[in-house]
């Protein structure tokens, strides 16, 4: 009896807890977000413009969300105030799976002062994620969510500035085919959505440009020995290898390529195989590898990041993951689109439409950035260039002959 | 007089070693039947095959003219053979009557449908085994006792909650194994009294596995000794104590005559 | 003085286990602590190998205290436990066991001589020197547990209940044995079910009653004691 | 009390389960032979590609084995599974790495007077150590483990140390993340040990290479195992540690201190952890903190594949998963996504028809 | 002061000291002193440095606890000023010490120029300088080492003036209970409204709270109670039946599947209507129970746990394979699943779904303890003590086992169809061994075989991760410690089972007591 007494009172005691969420109510409200289909953002001053992020911050991806947030922070000591209101960013861990993004996406939209969203990193996490900003009115530009679908889904506020892997994977087997003139390859992929979804189409693209794909097989990921998977490939002597995946898979399988009897077999990567990681865990090995980037080459801009990025945080750009500039990007867009719309209230809060903001990212229009001019179309995808295709020559990444 | 439970040729092996060796067992209705035997002489396998634990590799065991060996063991019990084991084997940490109350296992009716739907006769089946199994801890000499957890029972009340739970079974045939160990002259004596009892009361025949030859002696009715796996002699208590090869294999000369050489040595040396 | 016990209290969790218990055992003795099952006899025997931490009290051995000292160390001052049910290891040969019982000394040539030693001892152990603890007979592990206590070279042996579960006629081997290596200078307290055989090799006797020492005396009185024999010795 | 009587019974009887499960095994090996023959008829792979696979599989194997006989000793003393021993290994791993790390950037002159590092100028010196340090600092965690997540709860319900080390398994993992960043960090090895080269043999006219790495991990594994093994079989250490696995309080008894020697279980299974960690790094490369996840769960099955708490068991359980994962697939004409598939049914084949694992104990009933 | 006395002192700050470095190497101690500067009520922007304060605060903290920690080393002794100052100076020092001769290594390191983060991600340069109270290497190290023996002794003489008035608080905290237990406890543990009351109001939280805590709490506790659904059939099967199951997962993903499959678009088109998807949801988990458990009955403990975990692993890896991509969209997962209609209305805010899984949550655990309580349950928790003798005690032990597993299966499939429907989204990923994991554990946690328990145990599990977010990376290396800390402190669980009173009197004249009802000693 005693204890059922405590339980009960726990129950309640957790709920109110729970509940103690309430806004406060504020006058001075600008015109616009009366007329705004869901209202404003209110930041009362003294509070920072909220950017949040849906990361994988712990777990097996760790490196993907720690190093997306990191451009993403670098982007947002860039991007100065708003109307002397700074920028904050609250990335939020995901564990990069869709139950920890749908969780995360909740918490976002209940904070009255995040105002868009630089995420979520990974597709699933930013499937899960969707329905949830959709509903709150609340702007997405994910840095490296590829799945195609995603912007098929109807959403106003779901963009990308990385590239979908149906257009990676077309012009990757298109290159493969015609300009490297294979016509015997063989496609891998690390099992996850992304990966399978490049490794999908370039299968289909190049069997129908008339090549031949002699082996399909997909690998774990987080291993660091597939010459059992690579040895049996081997047998059908694929010209090349495409794989569809991360960087940390795709160093294992070209080392390992060499011992397993497709030594003389291309290394033919993605965006995610991309990164000075690459070059550095391969090493000889890597050497003639091709990989997919939406990076042009070398700019200022470029330059100026890379050397902002290793100042704070001690390791290069492009080390923990391909997207680091895609994660400093797609803050940029969005701080930028804030600054475009967030109007001063009289009463010293900073109001941010949120029906404008939604409609500002989503009309993004060349806007320049690391990653090249960015430019959305009507569904979402702000980065429908074809990537650029690069191979590594004495040790380091170079544009390849497009 | 019927037959309740008959072991022909019953050989039990395990890796070489015949624990049992081709025992041939009798035990009449009403009987308390005794089988002693040195340590390691196959009384306990012979138990265990007998209870369905073990399937022997030859031979049969039936009990009441049915064969039983290679049933599983719920079976066994629910046809109605109980038992008891050497280290007291409770559910430790449920209460005195629920142990009992999971005696009534096979004879319940009605399934997990019917205790979700908490139907009456359900309920009223659950009501009647509380009821019996208060009585049979009463019966045992357990009563007001019933709510304590089994492992917080004393060492005595233990071996008569798990013969409660036995009884519960609604046994013909009770398998004691050593239902006296670790137990002062006084409670042996009780235990052998209960013992009768429950032959009597319940008209339940017993086999008995037992070391204390006082117990032995005075309350079989038929002693059956094993020895390295087989049946050496069977009989009454009399014979039992007048066979040489009993004498020579387990009896030996007995406590008191031992306990009178000591003392003889220790005057000596004195 | 061998051993004294002193006003000893043990509790597990909320149990009283023992109840201020106090005995002694002089050298060369053999001691007997008796009484029914769940009296605190093998919990006096094991607080004594401290396995158990007594709450209070003392135990000194030559005049030592030995209440802090750690179980390990207990064994090699001299104080040996068989403990009840012969726990010998099972997946051990008897050879392996008997060096068990040796744990304590690395003299590889005197192990040696003490196992030849004990297989003197024991001959029915020296035929199954190979054969693995498990599969001995009742009795043979019994010895087996007794022999590999008398590697350690007791100068006090505890025995826990030695001859419970065996066959009369095991017991009588048993006890022949206790007997014998107390007269080859080891003290023993034992601990037993069996009161009238533990009291008749025994020099004095100690009677357990629900953790407090209800009677005590010289073996030969408590045999003739009424309340004993009523107790213990169930009349006749 | 009236005797109520259960009218139907659909269990089966024991002998006709026992002849169904040996009927289901005759067919299940059966289908197996019948889809490898049908894989081999059509002799997709050829001799070379077999004994890349095999190499590949021992090599993994060995591994496996080593992290096994870590959960198998354990397992065997206290009767609990440690969840936190693949973190023990990755411990290990990042041991090892610094070594190396720090031994390359030492410069020192070499014979000929050119400038080397330390690591190429001395490579078995700098392997040896690089195995000293993590397998020290692993079987320093392994204890410290013990004293911290383990010890308090001896003699607790047989779940509690459980979550216990899924707890610091989960802290060890994060710890790991924070400490060291959650990159994948490469090991670099000295030139001896390069990755890439190996003994070139010519198969059925291919050339297979047996890496140098990958054939001293096997040696090493092989030379640790047996080590193991004569130290369990015939020292005093070994002899206490089986003591106190089969009787602890009788151990006391014999004046074996057994907390000492549970904590000297917990070093041995983290030195092993530690060197197989080590293999790992210099064999395979790549690591980060997530390195012993895997190889975790892969022993936990190997060890218990073999029947845990048997050592032997532990190590032919490796070596056995090693070989599934890598042949069996190609064996059988599947994916090799589905090797984890394959290893984990051929598990529970081996359970359902010896359920204490290949050379553990038949489970008779405890005796009654 | 014994020797033994100023060893232990030692060991103390030898662990303190140790702990302290752990926390600078992993980052914790700019943190966490951010946390207290937070709480506080002072800001503190993103990637800035707290204040030097905040972090004094911090270490005092340790600093005292140390102290504290050192002066008590007996439970039965008393203690008194004097031996205090000597142990807990020393713990202090030693502690300091050790920090101090960290902290000149480090500064050291850093001076040089040498980018330690190469090695250790979170030593920069600001974190060490910060470490270092921004002064030189030596006057920071000489700062530790002084302040952390100030703080010691100052621990020390809070244990001191704790254990003396010990005695008053003890006396207060009686004397209060006493009065409430007179007073109004007692009373109303009397009185059988108490709990029909108390069930009320929770009642009636459980229905306004959803509607007023917003969707972020909605969909936190919406996920604690799809775990609380969870937890309860792991429960039956691990907490009574005893069986351990490391794969429950499995089910869990059969679940959400099999109502994934039947309601999406995609990929088979079946867009069944929701509640005949749940159900067939939640019999497939129990079919699916049942044919996981018939070839495995005769396996036990740890065996039977492998064995399951490889079930959970595979199916998992069968979802997202190349060979069944057609069936269940591989790695993809599903997406577009159904919300829950209801004539012909659909109810997909998420206070609707809240309502929904508030609901199911209400019915687990009636079913369940309808089942815990019956005669079924003590049929398993008979099984889960001794299976050997429930099975001679007439248990059919097969049976019941198998019941265990299908039953405790059909709420992992009723938490897996409300999962999915929820996020009207899954994927493989969703179905990992880590949620077979946390289960068990929440199981533990709360109390093995605790209805309540479960509850409780969900709570801290899935509650207490998103209230340390706060922590953000640091939460799940604070879980873990604290997953162990529990263990070792209450290893029965929150909420332990209690086994219910069911003993009737009898009637004296109805049988003879046929033995004298002694009791032969204690154990």
């Amino acid at each position: 009896m005693k204890k059922s007494v405590l339980f009960f009172v726990f129950v309640v005691f957790a709920m109110v807890l729970a509940s103690c969420n309430g806004a406060a109510p504020a006058g001075g409200e600008p015109e616009v977000c009366a007329s705004d289909e869901f209202g404003c953002a209110k930041i009362p001053a003294g509070q920072t413009v909220k950017i949040g992020m849906g990361a994988p911050l712990t777990g097996d991806y760790a490196s993907f969300g720690v190093d997306i947030s990191q451009g993403a922070a670098v982007a947002v000591k860039d991007a100065g105030t708003v109307e002397g209101f700074a920028f904050e960013l609250v990335a939020q861990d995901t564990q990069g799976a869709p139950e920890g993004g749908a969780a995360v996406a909740n918490k976002l939209a209940t904070d009255p002062t995040v105002v868009a969203i630089a995420g979520h990193i990974f597709s699933g996490s930013t499937e899960a994620a969707i329905p949830v900003y959709d509903k709150a009115g609340i702007p997405m530009m994910s840095p490296s969510a590829t799945n195609p679908p995603l912007t098929t889904l109807g959403s106003k506020v779901f963009n990308r500035v990385a590239f979908t892997d149906a257009v990676q994977g077309k012009f990757a087997a298109d290159y493969l085919y015609s300009k490297l003139g294979f016509r015997k390859i063989a496609v891998l992929h690390d099992g996850g959505a992304y990966g399978q979804g490049l490794a999908d189409v370039v299968r289909d693209e190049f069997t129908k440009l008339g090549g031949e794909v002699v082996g399909y097989e997909a690998v774990t990921p987080g291993e660091t020995d597939y010459t059992a998977t690579l040895s049996a490939l081997a047998a059908s002597s694929p010209e090349a290898v495409y794989f569809g995946g991360y960087v940390a898979e795709g160093v294992v399988l070209t080392n390992n390529m060499k011992q397993s009897g497709l030594e003389n077999a291309v290394f033919f990567g993605c965006d995610g195989t991309f990164g000075t990681e690459f070059v550095e865990k391969t090493g000889a090995n890597g050497e003639g590898a091709y990989a997919a980037s939406l990076i042009p080459p070398e700019s200022a801009e470029k330059a100026k990041f890379d050397a902002d990025y290793l100042a704070a945080y001690g390791v290069g750009a492009g080390t923990l993951s391909p997207y680091t500039w895609s994660g400093y990007d797609s803050a940029a867009v969005l701080m930028a689109k804030v600054k475009e719309v967030a109007v001063l209230g009289s009463d010293g809060t900073l109001y941010v439409p949120r029906g404008a903001l939604v409609a500002a990212v989503r009309g993004t229009q060349g806007f320049s950035s690391i990653t090249g001019d960015i430019t959305c179309d009507a569904v979402g995808e702000c980065n429908t260039a074809g990537p650029t295709f690069y191979i590594v020559k004495g040790g380091d990444w170079a544009q390849a002959e497009q | 007089m019927k037959t309740v439970l008959e072991a022909r040729q019953v050989s039990k092996i395990f890796g070489g070693l015949v624990a049992v060796n081709k025992v041939d067992l009798v035990v009449p209705e009403g009987a308390i039947a005794s089988i002693i035997g040195p340590n390691g002489a196959g009384k306990t396998t012979l138990f265990n095959c007998i209870s369905g634990f073990y399937t022997p590799e030859l031979g049969d065991v039936l009990f009441n003219g049915r064969k039983i060996q290679g049933m599983l063991t719920d079976k066994v019990a629910a046809m109605g053979i109980a038992r008891t084991y050497q280290n007291i084997r409770l559910f430790k940490n449920m209460s005195a009557v629920e142990n009992v109350m999971v005696g009534f296992e096979p004879h319940l009716k009605h399934g997990w449908m019917k205790a979700m739907l908490k139907t009456p006769d359900y309920q009223k089946e659950q009501k009647h085994i509380i009821n019996e199994a208060s009585r049979l801890l009463h019966y045992v000499g357990l009563a007001g006792l019933g709510d304590n957890l089994a492992l917080n029972l004393p060492y005595g009340a233990q071996r008569r909650l798990e013969i409660a739970r036995a009884l519960a079974n609604q046994p013909k045939l009770l398998l004691l194994d050593e239902p006296t160990a670790g137990m002062n002259p006084q409670e042996t004596d009780a235990m052998k009294d209960f013992i009768r009892h429950i032959r009597d009361d319940l008209e339940i025949t017993i086999i008995l596995i037992e070391h204390d030859m006082r117990v032995v002696m005075n309350i079989s009715d038929q002693i059956s000794v094993l020895d390295y796996g087989q049946k050496i002699a069977e009989g009454n208590p009399k014979e039992i104590q007048a066979n040489p090869r009993v004498i020579e294999a387990y009896l030996g000369p007995g406590a008191a005559a031992l306990s009178e050489k000591y003392r003889r040595e220790k005057t000596h040396d004195a | 003085m061998m051993l004294e016990v002193e006003n000893l209290n043990v509790h597990y969790g909320a149990i009283h286990a023992l109840k201020g218990i106090s005995f002694h055992l002089e050298e060369g003795e053999i001691v007997a602590l008796i009484g029914a099952n769940g009296a605190g006899k093998s919990t006096t025997l094991n607080t004594i190998s401290r396995l158990n931490k007594p709450t209070t009290g003392d135990i000194r051995y030559k005049g030592e205290s030995i209440v802090e000292t750690p179980p390990q160390d207990i064994v090699t001052r001299g104080i040996v436990q068989v403990p009840e049910g012969r726990r010998i290891f099972p997946k051990m040969s008897v050879v392996e066991n008997l060096e068990m019982g040796a744990y304590i000394y690395s003299d590889r040539q005197r192990i040696e001589a003490d196992i030849e030693m004990v297989f003197g001892k024991f001959p029915r152990l020296q035929e199954r020197r190979k054969q693995l603890g498990g599969t001995l007979s009742g009795g043979e592990q019994q010895m087996l547990a007794i022999a590999r206590g008398l590697m350690a070279r007791p100068q006090l042996l505890l025995l826990d209940e030695p001859s419970m579960g065996l066959a009369p006629i095991i017991v009588e081997q048993i006890f022949d044995i206790i007997r014998e290596i107390n007269q080859q200078g080891t003290s023993i307290l034992l601990v037993e079910q069996n009161a009238q055989m533990a009291l008749s090799i025994a020099d004095r006797g100690y009677v357990f009653e629900t953790g407090k020492i209800v009677l005590e005396g010289d073996a030969g009185d408590l045999l003739e004691d009424p309340m004993v024999k009523e107790a213990y010795l169930g009349g006749g | 009390m009236e005797a109520l009587r259960k009218k139907f019974s659909l269990t089966l009887p024991q002998n006709s389960i026992r002849i169904i499960r040996i009927i289901a095994a005759l067919l299940l090996l059966a289908l197996i032979i019948v889809r490898a023959m049908d894989v081999a008829a059509k002799s997709q792979f050829g001799a070379d590609t077999w004994l890349r696979l095999s190499v590949s599989g021992l090599i993994i194997g060995g591994m496996y084995a080593l992290i096994a006989i870590g959960y198998t000793l354990v397992y065997g003393i206290l009767f609990m599974i440690n969840f936190a021993h693949g973190e023990v290994m990755m411990i290990g791993t990042f041991g090892g790495y610094f070594v190396f790390e720090a031994f390359n950037a030492i410069q020192v002159s070499g014979a000929d007077g050119s400038q080397l590092s330390f690591l190429n100028a001395y490579p078995v010196i700098a392997i040896l150590l690089a195995f000293l340090a993590g397998m020290t600092i692993a079987a320093l965690s392994g204890l410290f483990l013990e004293k911290i997540a383990y010890r308090p709860l001896r003699g607790a319900p047989r779940l509690v140390p459980l979550i216990s080390a899924i707890g610091a398994s989960i802290f060890l993992q994060n710890a790991g993340q924070l400490l060291f960043g959650p990159q994948r960090r490469q090991y670099i090895n000295p030139v001896v040990l390069d990755r890439g080269i190996g003994w070139n043999l010519e198969v059925a006219g291919s050339t297979v290479v047996l890496t140098y790495t990958g054939i001293f991990s096997l040696i090493l594994s092989a030379i640790l195992m047996v080590g193991l093994y004569l130290l369990v079989q015939r020292t005093k250490l070994g002899r206490a540690m089986r003591a106190v696995a089969q009787d602890k309080k009788t151990a006391a008894l014999m004046g074996i201190n057994v907390d000492q020697i549970i904590s000297r279980t917990f070093v041995i299974s983290g030195a092993l952890a530690g060197a197989a960690g080590v293999m790992w790094g210099i064999h395979n490369g790549l690591f980060n903190y997530f390195v012993g996840f895997l190889p975790g769960i892969k022993a936990f099955t190997a060890a218990v594949l073999g029947g845990i708490g048997n050592i032997p068991g532990a190590m032919l359980g490796g070596m056995f998963l090693g070989i599934v994962e890598s042949v069996g697939p190609a064996v059988l004409g599947i994916d090799f996504q589905l090797k984890d598939v394959l290893a984990f049914t051929i598990l529970i084949l081996v359970l359902i028809f010896r359920p204490s694992g290949i050379l553990g104990e038949a489970l008779t009933e405890e005796k009654v | 002061m014994n020797k033994q006395s100023i060893q232990k002192s030692a060991a103390s700050g030898l662990v303190f000291g140790i702990i302290v470095i752990f926390f600078a190497l992993i980052g914790f101690t700019v943190v966490f002193s951010g946390l207290i500067q937070k709480a506080l009520g002072q800001s503190l922007g993103v990637g800035q440095i707290p204040s030097i304060s905040s972090f004094l605060i911090f270490l005092g903290l340790l600093g005292i606890w140390n102290g504290w920690r050192a002066s008590r080393q007996d439970k039965h002794e008393t203690l008194s000023v004097k031996k205090v100052l000597g142990r807990s100076a020393i713990a202090g020092l030693v502690a300091g010490v050790l920090v101090m001769v960290y902290a000149l290594i480090v500064g050291a390191l850093n001076n040089s120029g040498i980018n330690l983060r190469t090695y250790l991600s979170q030593l920069s340069s600001e974190s060490v300088r910060f470490f270092l109270f921004n002064q030189t290497i030596v006057v920071g190290g000489l700062i530790h080492v002084f302040y952390s023996t100030l703080m010691a002794v100052i621990g020390g003489f809070l244990a001191v003036a704790s254990e003396r008035s010990r005695e008053r608080v003890k006396s207060t905290r009686e004397s209060i209970q006493k009065w409430s237990q007179d007073r109004w406890l007692g009373k109303l543990q009397g009185n059988p409204y108490v709990s029909y009351v108390l069930m009320g109001v929770v009642l009636l939280l459980l229905v306004l709270l959803p509607r007023t805590w917003g969707a972020y709490w909605n969909y936190v506790m919406g996920t604690v109670g799809i775990y609380v659904l969870l937890g309860l059939g792991l429960n039956i099967i691990v907490g009574l039946s005893g069986q351990l199951v490391l794969g429950y997962v499995a089910f869990f993903a059969i679940g959400a599947y099999t109502f994934a499959l039947t309601t999406s678009p995609e990929p088979h088109n079946l867009v069944w209507n929701f509640w005949i998807a749940l159900g067939v949801a939640v019999l497939a988990a129990a079919l699916s129970g049942i044919l996981i458990g018939l070839p495995i009955m005769r396996l036990r403990g740890d065996y039977l746990a492998i064995v399951t975990l490889g079930f959970g692993e595979i199916i998992r890896i069968l979802l997202r394979s190349d060979i069944l991509k057609d069936f269940t969209m591989g790695p993809r997962g599903v997406r577009n699943i159904a919300g829950p209609t209801l004539f012909g209305r659909s109810f997909t805010t998420d206070v609707d779904f809240m309502y929904l899984i508030i609901l199911a949550v209400l019915l687990s655990i009636f079913l369940a303890r309808r089942w815990q309580e019956s005669s079924i349950g003590r049929a398993w928790l008979a099984i889960s003590q001794d299976e050997t003798v429930a099975q001679a005690t007439g248990v059919d032990t097969q049976k019941y086992k198998l019941l265990a597993l299908s039953l405790g299966a059909a709420f992992a499939g009723l938490g897996g169809a409300l999962f999915a429907s929820r996020n009207q989204f899954t994927g493989p990923e969703d179905h990992a061994l880590m949620v077979s994991i946390n289960v068990l554990v929440l199981v533990i946690v709360g109390g093995m075989g605790s209805i309540p328990g479960v509850v409780l145990g969900a709570f801290a599990l899935k509650g207490l991760p998103e209230i340390l977010r706060e922590l953000e990376s640091y939460r799940l290396l604070v879980f873990g410690a604290l997953l162990v800390v529990m263990m070792i402190i209450r290893p029965e669980g929150l909420w332990p089972a209690r086994r219910p009173k069911l003993e009737v009197p009898v009637e004296q004249d109805h049988e003879p007591v046929p033995l004298p009802a002694t009791a032969g000693g204690e154990k």
